[in-house]
């Protein structure tokens, strides 16, 4: 198995999502509101897995302009639900080493007193091993 | 014992190349019963089935085996030979030496070993055939149909019109189904109820069709050809006979706050009514649900305004008891809720509607006589957006996983229709796909892009989001512009799925025709029976079956009648004679039979017998020939071996599992 | 190399059909030319719940070595629902020869259409393959024939 | 009454004020919130990866633990409603999560989806009723304008936490009601705030709360409340809109007329009193 | 056998006997027959007589109320007497008939299946607190036996007194019940027109533990154990006999449908097969009654073929006891789309 088959494999585990069930609506990306942020598109994900092109996508600005808020997940008619794609392609970032996003000193620099502790805590969760 | 005669065919080569025929012919005759092999070039050609008969005559044989190709092939060649020679049709048996045999092995010898054993356990089933003849019944010339849509219409008058009596059976107070709530269709931008009255006039006026509205089927018993049906005429509250249609108890009623069903609850109508005006019969029923004087006993208006005393209120349900050859579903379709659809905030937002809503909004006698306006304020739209597929094409739970096929061509009939009434409208189509396969479809769709400027964007609407000027804003996405748009819009048009009449189900049962999960009607052969049921004497007739469109329905509707036709035509149906029998002296009348029995052919029925001297009543089973199918279902259910089927009988079976086994 | 050449092992095998979709599957794999060995026959039955299982035992004590029933796809049965039935009974069946110790790769239900010839073919090669594999039927026979 | 409650890590710390307010509430109302001994953060957000176990635990254990008591088990933040909910969804419907998860638990029971999941809301409107919540209102919000902001948390995906129709949710609008105030219905209720990516994405999570706020004022809300912290924190960020934003518990606290007894109160409270 | 050693003294033994007796379900049911006989209710009564044996009393109608003097009801009446209701069901007047929580089961299956007549049949649901299994008294070496006390008793009282030729010996009573009551379906009567005497659900072992031991051994093993088991068959057919689902009026084991007829004796077939086949028909129908096992002479253990088919169904359609309800269609006649495909069987390996 090739590198790249490996890790499309491994992201269709991790998320459970089977892109061939897709028919390519765009509801997904109709509905997401951080579309504009992103660079690959919520619709587009689907074939970035088929297509066995992940490394593109765990590099793709999106994984991080997803606000998780699960509207793809939803409204897609086919069962699809990208928002678990891109939740998958950045587990598998987080997992390598070196993979955080947000290192601690980084944090600090981030924090103003008003921040909820969940806000803190689903950071480390989301962008850390 | 059986006198058999054997008939190798060498089928040219196909099988003469790898299988030894004159060695089986050989080996047949030493097969108990056998008096008789022959081997020959082509069995199934005139010559070949000379020598049977010939055979048949001469050596006075009681069967016959024939080693050739399938019997799906050649079967019914050779029972026709060996009836016209005198012997019962069923006591032939073919064994497949070509396809399951010369075909697909290359080695001559072990060829010739498995033809020997398949001609030995034909022999050896045809050593327990029994002749067999099918029954006959008899057929009623009327024929029934249920739903009185364009279906149903044109069906019953190809009936009638070869001269067999037919009833319309429809639940509404008026026949004319769904394409009468219809402004315009498409191709070609007829008025719908320009071409749907004439038809359903001459349905009315026609001598042979009587229509039951405002009526249901209530109990179906009995079969193909002879089918016994109670009709529920509910109580109209009217005097058929008396009534005028003047109109005036319908003016001057006083409740006038009920939905009309007519214009999808986009306005209102009175207790009593006709649902339009070009309703047939042109008689008001009165909705007791909603009508003073039987809600409260005082008011009694419209039996005071009518001239011709029509009004009953003291009317009865009626239950009209009546016999059929063929019965013809017709029951159409509606519109899916869309509940489970708030994204576009169709509960939210009066100017959200649906493309049946919008057909009443363009209908000259729709709510809005005609005039497209929002039904918030009443202001006319200057942004109209359709969205396609909702619930449509959905593997999730909320829709319905087919295309509802006729919502593109709908839609682009709405935005040509608009875009030509009122050119300074925008309008803009959300779809995933357009499809259009259809005579003068895919031209018609580029005719609303090319000539009427219709915006088509390809990409599903995420959400429409009421805004506080009462506008609305559709967010959406361009999949080939690869953008997300944010439409402001006045009016918001949603192709919602169609789904088959939710009351079919229960029809269906009482048919006994099989229906699929979506509540569609399934058919007897996808391909090469897609107009009947699978049960005998049930035929389809339009959306029940599936989506379609007008065009479609009528030639299915066409199609249903010919084979309705071609049943009533027959004074008596042969029956299969291969059917389930059930032994008297063995039966338990335990029931299980009838539980797996797919036709409802099994019944019980309390019998004295004489079993070996014991006289006593029992509750047996019996097979009704005329539904039975032969499929078997029952013989394997049977614990004591009483039900058994013949031509397929458990010794018959036995016995040729044996001779391959020997 | 022993004495006596070991013969080939060749063995019996019953296919029960169904009228409408399997046998014209085995039809279609006929005018394909899609070769399986010549140890398996086919019986037609009209429907695969027309599938006694005194039949499937019979064939056993007959000395067949493997069974094989062949229906529609579950949703296509011509007589609407006769496979249903049919897949029940066969899985009690052959759970139950499972239980007493009979392989359970000597009994098989395959649905095949009347377009998959292939299918069948397949099948059959692979179905064939598994006795083989397996070798002579004897528990059945010997169920209750103790060696003392 | 009794039931198990979750409070949850920001409940602790930052927003105490929404935990006090419900405990409160609950008693007026008739009943009592006993916290779980010793639970643990449940994470913050619910993972995704369908392989991940270890990060379900914390749930799992506060679930057995309400399981153990008998008790239906209270939540209050959205986001841990959000992750127990699922989780225990995984736990009663998904074999391989279940058999997992009871591995590395090593429980004397398996644990096996049995608890009963609520949201304090679901509390008021499936338990208490909004009707009798009505009744016990002495200070009600008469003539106040409130939009309710739901977020993503509490609706979706809707078949697992079925709290209510995910695209057109009613109950905090029945809430609203309840406490004799105007719900003011407006599209952005169900929208996402920017939720997680506020920290990193600020900018981005600033431009959502903007809609929400101009979506709500343009309908007439005079304020907005909502359930989460997360939420809070972000709208409150945001201040084009410039509505205030409280915790629905404040608004119950001071409808039932118990905000004193919540001693620890806030700068807001002033504010809301006055309201 | 430290239990055996235990005697009770004369006095006490006697005691004891007058308050059992005064509290029998024996009486009550006697008494309460009587009653219904006089008033013309019911024309005869099913119940059990004496057999020459004390452990073996026979079902037996009696038709008068002097008759019923030889009734008797204790723990070894374990007979089944749902499937006597069918010849029953044909004659005139009701039937009153004493059925046990577990032959309700069958007598609602017979319902079910038309076979009796709910309207000829009143029944008695007569307590039980498990019924005995004379072979495993015997199996604590016990012989010689006369007459045995303790197996009327109504009370939770837990010990058999038994007198034998050499001596009086006692056993627990949990120790010597029928397998089928460690694995009661419960005290409740699925049918009655009225109940006398108290039930006790006296379940205590998982119903498909042996099944499941079975499935655990290797093919081999599993053929070797069956081997082993029906090769002491004798084709004496007493639990086709005595089986409330085997209610054929005749058998196909006996009729010419299938060539099994009158060739037994040529081909061993019919009698390796009978035993699969049988519990082939009455899957989905057998409601666990254990009557099998219970009748066989030889001993063999045939309620597991029965109980391997309730598994297998409760595990592949769903949660099923037949006779639990009047559901026209079982197991074998309904279906879901969605069924496991029968190669799950190969796959399970």
């Amino acid at each position: 198995m090739t590198a790249q088959k490996k890790q499309a494999e491994q992201i269709k585990e991790i998320s459970g999502v089977n892109p061939l069930k897709c028919m390519k609506c765009g509801k997904c990306s109709a509905s997401c509101p951080s579309y504009n942020e992103m660079d690959i598109k919520p619709h587009q994900f689907v074939s970035y897995v088929i297509n066995e092109d992940i490394e593109a996508l765990v590099h793709s600005k999106s994984l991080w302009k997803c606000l998780s808020c699960f509207a793809c997940i939803e409204r897609c008619p086919r069962d699809v639900k990208p928002g678990k794609l891109i939740d998958a392609a950045r587990q598998l970032v987080v997992r390598k080493k070196g993979g955080d996003y947000l290192s601690p000193d980084e944090m600090a620099q981030l924090l103003d007193p008003e921040i909820p502790q969940q806000l803190l805590v689903s950071a480390f969760r989301r962008y850390r091993r | 014992m059986q006198r058999v005669g054997v008939f190798v065919c060498h089928c040219g080569s196909n099988i003469a190349a790898t299988v030894d025929v004159k060695k089986v012919a050989e080996m047949a005759l030493m097969e108990p019963g056998v008096v008789h092999a022959e081997d020959y070039q082509y069995m199934c050609s005139e010559a070949g089935q000379a020598r049977i008969q010939e055979a048949i005559r001469e050596k006075q044989l009681t069967g016959i085996v024939v080693c050739s190709c399938s019997p799906r092939m050649h079967e019914t060649t050779f029972r026709t030979a060996a009836q016209r020679a005198g012997l019962n049709p069923y006591m032939v048996e073919i064994a497949n030496i070509r396809e399951h045999c010369s075909w697909i092995h290359k080695d001559m010898e072990e060829a010739t070993k498995k033809a020997v054993l398949l001609m030995r356990a034909a022999v050896a089933k045809v050593n327990l055939n029994t002749p067999l003849r099918p029954g006959e019944s008899r057929v009623t010339k009327r024929a029934l149909v249920i739903g009185g849509g364009i279906a149903g219409i044109q069906t019953a008058l190809d009936i009638a019109d070869a001269g067999y009596e037919v009833d319309i059976v429809e639940k509404t107070p008026s026949i004319g189904g769904r394409m009468s709530q219809l402004d315009k269709t498409f191709p070609t931008l007829d008025c719908s109820a320009c071409i749907l009255t004439p038809k359903m006039v001459e349905a009315n006026a026609h001598e042979r069709i009587t229509i039951y509205t405002y009526s249901e089927v209530e109990k179906v018993t009995g079969f193909v050809g002879d089918f016994t049906v109670d009709i529920r005429k509910k109580a109209r509250s009217v005097d058929m006979n008396k009534c005028t249609g003047c109109g005036v108890c319908q003016e001057k009623c006083p409740s006038k706050k009920t939905p009309s069903e007519f214009n999808r609850g986009l306005s209102t109508r009175s207790a009593i009514y006709t649902p339009f005006a070009q309703a047939i019969p042109n008689v008001p029923v009165i909705d007791r649900e909603h009508c003073i004087k039987f809600q409260t006993g005082k008011c009694g208006v419209c039996a005071k305004v009518c001239q011709a005393g029509a009004i009953d209120y003291e009317q009865k349900d009626e239950i009209i008891t009546q016999k059929y050859g063929a019965i013809v579903v017709a029951t159409g379709f509606d519109m899916i809720r869309l509940d489970d659809y708030d994204e576009y905030a169709y509960s939210q937002s009066k100017d959200v509607v649906t493309s049946l809503e919008l057909e009443r909004i363009m209908n000259a006698a729709g709510p809005t006589k005609g005039h497209l306006e929002r039904l918030s304020d009443g202001k006319a739209p200057k942004e109209i957006v359709f969205i396609q597929c909702v619930g449509s094409r959905c593997a999730d739970n909320r829709g319905k996983s087919y295309c509802s096929k006729i919502c593109c061509m709908y839609t682009a009939k709405h935005a040509m229709l608009i875009r030509d009434k009122y050119p300074d409208v925008n309008v803009t189509v959300f779809y995933i796909d357009v499809r259009t396969p259809g005579k003068n479809f895919d031209e018609f769709y580029r005719r609303a892009v090319e000539e009427y400027g219709v915006n088509y964007i390809k990409g599903q609407v995420g959400k429409v989001i009421p805004q506080p000027d009462g506008r609305l804003l559709v967010q959406g996405v361009d999949l080939i512009d690869n953008r997300q748009i944010l439409k402001e819009a006045d009016m918001v048009v949603l192709a919602a799925a169609i789904e088959p009449d939710p009351d079919v189900r229960k029809i269906a049962t009482m048919l006994t025709a099989s229906i699929d999960t979506n509540n569609f009607l399934t058919e007897a052969h996808a391909k090469l029976r897609p107009v009947e049921s699978p049960t005998a004497g049930i035929f389809l007739s339009g959306v029940c079956q599936g989506p379609k469109d007008i065009p479609e329905t009528v030639s299915q509707a066409g199609a249903a009648a010919v084979k309705a036709i071609g049943l009533l035509a027959k004074d008596k149906l042969l029956t299969n004679p291969c059917t389930a029998h059930s032994d008297e002296l063995l039966c338990n009348g335990c029931s299980q039979c009838a539980n797996v029995c797919p036709y409802g052919a099994i019944s019980y029925e309390d019998r004295q017998v004489n079993d070996h001297g014991i006289r006593e009543v029992r509750r047996i089973a019996v097979v009704n020939d005329a539904l039975c199918q032969g499929c078997g279902a029952c013989t394997v259910t049977c614990p004591s071996g009483a039900m058994d089927l013949q031509g397929f009988s458990n010794r018959q079976i036995l016995a040729e599992v044996d001779a391959l086994c020997r | 190399m022993s004495i006596e050449a070991k013969e080939e092992f060749r063995p019996k095998i019953v296919a029960f059909c169904c009228n409408w979709c399997s046998y014209a599957g085995a039809d279609l794999a006929g005018s394909s030319r899609l070769s399986y060995p010549a140890d398996v026959k086919i019986i037609r039955v009209p429907c695969s719940c027309r599938v006694n299982p005194m039949f499937i035992l019979r064939a056993f004590e007959k000395g067949a070595d493997g069974v094989i029933i062949c229906g529609c796809h579950p949703g296509d049965c011509h007589y609407t629902t006769g496979n249903f039935y049919a897949r029940r009974r066969m899985t009690l069946l052959f759970s139950m020869l499972d239980f007493i110790g009979v392989e359970s790769g000597r009994t098989r239900v395959e649905w095949v259409s009347a377009a998959e010839g292939v299918k069948f073919s397949a099948t059959m090669n692979e179905f064939v393959e598994k006795i083989r594999s397996l070798g002579k039927n004897v528990r059945l026979e010997d169920l209750r024939c103790q060696n003392v | 009454m009794k039931y198990s409650y979750y409070p949850g890590c920001t409940l602790r710390n930052k927003a105490k004020a929404l935990d006090d307010y419900a405990r409160a509430s609950a008693l007026a109302l008739g009943f009592e919130l006993e916290e779980i001994s010793e639970w643990q953060c449940c994470g913050g957000v619910y993972p995704l990866g369908s392989d991940e176990i270890a990060t379900k635990l914390s749930s799992v254990r506060a679930l057995n633990a309400a399981k153990e008591k008998g008790q239906d088990l209270v939540t209050l933040c959205s986001a841990c409603h959000h992750v127990i909910k699922r989780v225990n969804d995984d736990m009663k419907n998904v074999e391989d999560i279940r058999t997992r998860a009871n591995n590395y638990m090593a429980l004397e029971e398996p644990y096996a989806g049995e608890t009963t999941v609520l949201h304090f809301l679901e509390v008021l409107r499936d338990r208490v009723g909004f009707d009798r919540l009505k009744e016990k209102v002495v200070h009600p919000f008469t003539g106040k304008r409130i939009g309710a902001y739901y977020g993503c948390l509490l609706l979706r995906p809707g078949r697992i936490l079925e709290f209510d129709n995910p695209e057109n949710p009613r109950i905090m609008e029945d809430f609203i009601r309840a406490i004799g105030a105007e719900p003011v219905l407006y599209p952005y209720r169900n929208e996402c705030c920017g939720g997680y990516v506020s920290l990193k994405e600020a900018e981005l999570a600033k431009g959502m709360c903007d809609k929400i706020h101009k979506s709500a004022s343009g309908f007439g809300a005079d304020m907005l409340i909502t359930a989460c912290p997360l939420c809070m924190y972000n709208l409150n960020k945001s201040q084009t809109g410039g509505l205030p934003v409280y915790y629905f518990t404040e608004l119950l606290a001071r409808a039932l007329g118990v905000c004193e007894a919540c001693g620890n109160s806030r700068e807001e409270d002033g504010e809301v009193t006055s309201l | 056998m430290p239990e055996c050693v235990k005697t009770m003294s004369q006095a006490e033994r006697e005691i004891h006997l007058m308050t059992a007796q005064q509290q029998t379900t024996q009486t009550q049911v006697v008494n309460r027959a009587k009653e219904l006989l006089a008033d013309g209710t019911v024309a005869r009564v099913l119940g059990w007589k004496a057999g020459e044996l004390p452990y073996a009393p026979q079902p037996a109608y009696f038709e008068k109320e002097e008759d019923l003097e030889e009734f008797v009801y204790n723990g070894f009446c374990g007979a089944n007497l749902s499937k006597y209701m069918i010849e029953a069901s044909k004659l005139d007047g009701k039937t009153l008939v004493c059925l046990k929580p577990c032959d309700t089961y069958s007598f609602r299956q017979l319902m079910k299946e038309h076979r009796v007549d709910r309207e000829k049949a009143y029944i008695i649901g007569v307590g039980c607190k498990g019924k005995l299994d004379i072979e495993k008294i015997k199996a604590q070496g016990i012989k010689g036996i006369q007459s045995i006390q303790g197996a009327e008793r109504t009370d939770d009282a837990d010990t058999l007194t038994i007198q034998t030729l050499y001596g009086e010996r006692t056993c627990a009573y949990a120790d010597v019940m029928l397998e089928r009551c460690h694995v009661c379906k419960g005290k409740e009567h699925m049918i009655f027109d009225e109940l006398i005497g108290e039930s006790r659900d006296t379940k205590d072992r998982d119903r498909f533990a042996q099944v499941k031991e079975i499935e655990a051994m290797t093919p081999g093993e599993r053929f070797a154990f069956f081997q082993k088991e029906l090769s002491r068959c004798i084709r004496c057919n007493a639990c086709r006999n005595v089986c409330p689902a085997c209610s054929c009026r005749k058998c196909v084991f006996d009729s010419s449908q299938f060539d099994s007829a009158q060739k037994a004796n040529a081909d061993p077939f019919e009698e390796k097969m009978f035993h699969i086949i049988r519990a082939f028909h009455v899957a989905g129908r057998c409601t666990d009654c254990g009557e099998c096992s219970r009748v066989c002479p030889q001993g063999i253990p045939l309620h597991l073929f029965n109980r391997k088919f309730i598994k297998d169904i409760n595990e592949f359609y769903g949660e099923y006891q037949a006779g639990a309800d009047l559901e026209p269609r079982g197991p074998l006649t309904s279906y879901v789309f969605e069924d496991v495909e029968p190669g799950i069987v190969a796959e399970r390996g």
